[in-house]
């Protein structure tokens, strides 16, 4: 089948702060995005769980955008400007589909 | 009762002993756990239950000015308090600006959870407290997220809010956090639905309330051991200081305001364990969007870790037993 | 007590006050959510409850002739209201063939939480109703969604199972629906166990029930409300006026039917909510097995957000006076 | 009454009847399903509420020499009874060393809600029994996996355990386990709390306990009958004979020490149950640190869906019926 | 240590269908698949959050498979013509793997 | 946006060796690892599914791990040593991040 090659930015995230980063993914205009949970980790700041927590201060969340690569850079800098403020990492890899049109 | 009798018997209460399991379950890693969607679920079935009844004692006794007053006290505290808890970690501690207003935030505001332990000693010891208090408790909320804003952002106006997001957007995501909403909602709905709409749905918040509360503070003991675990060394000994005489600084205040208040003794217990509980529920949040910059680790194991098992055995007794001196 | 008494006092349920407070938190985009696993547990909990006290009913009562004929009038209803609703829709608004099939399958089935809220309504009047209604609603499920799909098929068979499953395997698809089995299940269990089983379970699933369900109709509110605002705008006035005139529609039949079948007031009242109830549980599932290519914001939307509420609000109150007209 | 009355009683009983429905629903592969964060709530819930009764029960009548010896002969039978089936399975079935002895663990340790089952139709009967034996059920979990280590150690030790875990530190993993640390835990706040503890929280422990216990059985049933469906064909009918026979085995030797240790009727109910009945919440997760070479398809489905629907329907009826004749 | 490399299809697709896809999947006889819980997303369809729903409606999953190269487009084929149908979207991306033999 | 390629690790592993593998990577000093829940799956061991699980067994999680290149082998060998003696797969597959000095 013919694909189309695309990026895959993923943005995992502080809770709290996950309708600041998709409204500002609406503000992008970005075609869609899609949220995964996120169950536990560690880093600089220590390791988390969710478990037990009543409520959404010390969980993450997981975002991930396709997009093209030509749009990449646009949306890529103002999502690092907001993360950079919060707990969170981004990363971008390599991504085929199917309809390209629609990313 | 004495104090003494009164904080024994406390201590050997399901509730302070589900607690103990749930730290010492944490301590020695044991896999137990609450999954979080029960957790959320408990937490949004004691708002829910708190709130209602609250609103049913004041459809009984109707409104009057000790409610306005009371509620004026609660914000005016929730205000001040972050206020001096600012200025003591400054003086006593090494946390910078923005974590000493975040940790000071959490003080002023209130934990709902440490307020119906303590209504249900105030109940153990026979007592009645007004309804309205509730209402209060709601109220002090958020006022102190906004002082130590205005705290952080005098202290340290590049890393605090340097995205320039105005206090008013902030203050709306804050106030619609969903534990206000349901517990200012629910308290309105007992408020109108009175005691008809409490003997409808008694059978689900008032019968099996503390059995549900247990397995909340098992969880809470559960979180705040994993808390003292993992971030246990981010305290110094200042800190931990902090986390335990603070609370009675705030109870003496609110111990004045409540005698200038005329409450009655159970009442007065309840207000006075307001002012010294500290959020670790709606304040974290909050803090995550107002001061992202200051260190969570630090306020959520200060305040559960420290501060909640403190008021949980020994504040609440003491508490009470304050207010029976100052007022009835 | 006249309608407008009844309708009154209904408005200041705690039931009708926590579905708006639900509606009302997500429209001021609030955070507070239901965990997803809270939800269907709730919900299965609640099928489980009201299938649970029909089958005890009916062991209590007997079968007996009516109830093999109301539900045989069930059925009929089940399968006949989508084919009325179908052509409404195709008259009044700009809805496409399968987008109409899809909308009209959701009235033709049913709304167990609406039959539930009734059920409370009912019972506060004190009325009794006949147990088998609870079969009677089990049975209303899934004839509408053969009732749609053939009309879909009939007006666009090219995008209607274009892929060829037969009516048998989607049905079976949709019969094994959990909601649908629990319920069916729960009845059986009630009917076999009769008395001696509803007294060991009776503090699960009589003495909590109505907080529950105040705990569930939040949570309605909350998905409605965020439906609403999300999906308002595929809503047009001619649909929106469908999701409340229709019900209307469907009542009157089945006004006529119950009078037919002879149902005390209080089964009659139920028996007419089910047919002007919309299904926004079963249904909605099935429809993207069955017809995919329907738009699921639109019967989701007018399901919840308009139909439900109005039922809840001012339908059910109406059919339980018109039922004290025809019945009894 | 008869045995032939109560095996029958029993088979229409809620929680019987739920399980049933939980495994009817599996195999026509219904999507009905209990949310795991549920399934893991209402687990929490039994073990909590099961220990918490059974310590208020011990403040109640003391401790006596009596616990001591049954709890010292819980410890034995959990020993024993894995060497003996490591044994039977070896001569009977083709399991290999390593998943003998992972089939064999789950047998010599208990099934908390067996137990509960057991409970509840020894109340049935009228009958009481000793609390302390929550806390035979309690020791009884660990030493099987023990001795399950043991065989499959010195029968396999290239595969068992070959990277050196020490025995410790896999007793540590395992003896931390939430189901037993909540079940120990709460065991000893009913002990410390008594009667005034069971007070506050029996609306929620005792009241909704049977009905709460039917939701956990319909889950039950839905994974094993999840099981059996993609499990089944992993048991050949030696193992599924063993799955029957076996618990027949251990009973019997149970009894035994049953009628020498004195144990009241209900108590010597229980006691039988305990040592027929075979885990399948601590013992897999163990089996998947301590033994992660035995399959698990093979002991999760003999234990739930085999053996525990044996116990449930017919097994505890038997030994009650055995209780009768031998003790009292 | 050495690796194989191979490719992940990764299915995001309407919760209700993931019967139908994982039917097919073994109908194809791929080696094994993962599912992964979705909390919420965008897309053309609109805004959607799997919070308090009392069921499988408006929910999404996503499944991956991991296939050897040879087998994408067998794989791919019949699995684009299910998810065409339904709301979902499919991607493929490169990976490796250890034990190549197992995929 | 100036961007360094790492590598990304996948562990999906049974979640009762949950803690093993954590406590492995924390002997391993890598920077971070992130926890993602899954919900069910299929594979040579056969189907499972979370649903109404009361305990950890039968269910998996996957443990995901950012490191660079240089790194992959020292973390990846102790890793597929202890996943191979549970159920579990491990892939690896190419990411770009941001602050390249972070993992
Ligand atoms: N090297 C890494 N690999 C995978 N996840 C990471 C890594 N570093 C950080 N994370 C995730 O990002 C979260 C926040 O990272 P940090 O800000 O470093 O504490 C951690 O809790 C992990 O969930
Ligand atoms: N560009 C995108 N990036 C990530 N996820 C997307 C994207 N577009 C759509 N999705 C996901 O796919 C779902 C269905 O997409 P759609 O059919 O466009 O509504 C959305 O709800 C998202 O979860
Ligand atoms: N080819 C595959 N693609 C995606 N996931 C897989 C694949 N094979 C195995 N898995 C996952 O790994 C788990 C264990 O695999 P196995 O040990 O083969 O049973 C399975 O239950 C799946 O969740
Ligand atoms: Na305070
Ligand atoms: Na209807
Ligand atoms: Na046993």
């Amino acid at each position: 089948m013919e694909m189309h090659s695309k990026k895959r930015i993923e943005i995992l995230l502080e809770a709290p702060a996950q309708k600041r980063l998709t409204d500002l993914l609406d503000r992008l205009d970005v075609n869609g995005y899609t949220v995964l949970p996120v169950i536990g980790g560690k880093g600089h700041h220590g390791v988390w769980s969710r478990e037990g927590l009543p409520s959404a201060a010390g969980t993450m969340v997981s975002v991930s955008v396709i997009a093209s690569e030509e749009r990449l850079d646009e949306v890529l800098r103002p999502v690092f400007e907001l993360v950079r403020r919060h707990i969170g990492i981004v990363t971008v890899s390599d991504v085929m589909v199917i309809r390209g049109d629609r990313f | 009762m004495s104090i003494v009798d009164l904080a024994v018997q406390n201590l050997v209460s399901p509730m302070v002993l589900f607690f103990a399991l749930g730290v010492t379950a944490a301590l020695v890693r044991s896999d137990l756990s609450v999954p979080e969607a029960a957790a959320k679920f408990l937490a949004l079935y004691l708002m829910l239950a708190i709130g209602f009844k609250g609103g049913t004692e004041v459809s009984k006794s109707g409104l009057d000015a000790a409610m306005g007053l009371t509620i004026l006290a609660g914000i005016a505290l929730s205000f001040a308090i972050p206020m001096i808890g600012y200025t003591l970690l400054r003086l006593t501690t090494r946390l910078g600006a923005v974590d000493a207003a975040a940790v000071s935030a959490h003080y002023g505001s209130i934990s709902i959870v440490t307020f119906v332990a303590a209504t249900e000693i105030v109940r153990g010891l026979g007592l009645t407290f007004e309804g309205y208090l509730i209402a209060v408790a709601a109220v002090m909320e958020t006022p102190a997220i906004v002082a130590a804003l205005l705290l952080a952002r005098r202290a340290a106006p590049r890393e605090a809010g340097s995205q320039g997001e105005s206090m008013g957007a902030l203050l709306r995501e804050v106030g619609t956090n969903g534990s206000i909403v349901i517990l200012v909602g629910a308290f309105f709905i007992g408020w109108a639905t009175g005691e008809r709409g409490m003997d409808m749905i008694a059978p689900f918040i008032v019968d099996p309330f503390r059995g549900i509360l247990c397995l909340f503070l098992l969880d809470m003991g559960l979180v705040a051991g994993r808390g003292l675990r993992q971030g246990g060394r981010e305290l110094s000994p200042a800190l931990i200081a902090f986390g335990i005489y603070f609370p009675l600084v705030s109870a003496a205040l609110a111990a004045a305001f409540a005698a200038m208040l005329g409450l009655s003794v159970g009442g007065a217990a309840l207000f006075i364990t307001l002012a010294a509980s500290a959020s670790y529920i709606a304040v974290p949040a909050a803090m995550r969007l107002a001061l992202p910059e200051a260190n969570p680790a630090i306020y959520l194991t200060l305040s559960l870790g420290v501060t909640f098992p403190f008021n949980l055995a020994l504040g609440i007794p003491l508490y009470a037993a304050v207010a029976a001196r100052i007022a009835g």
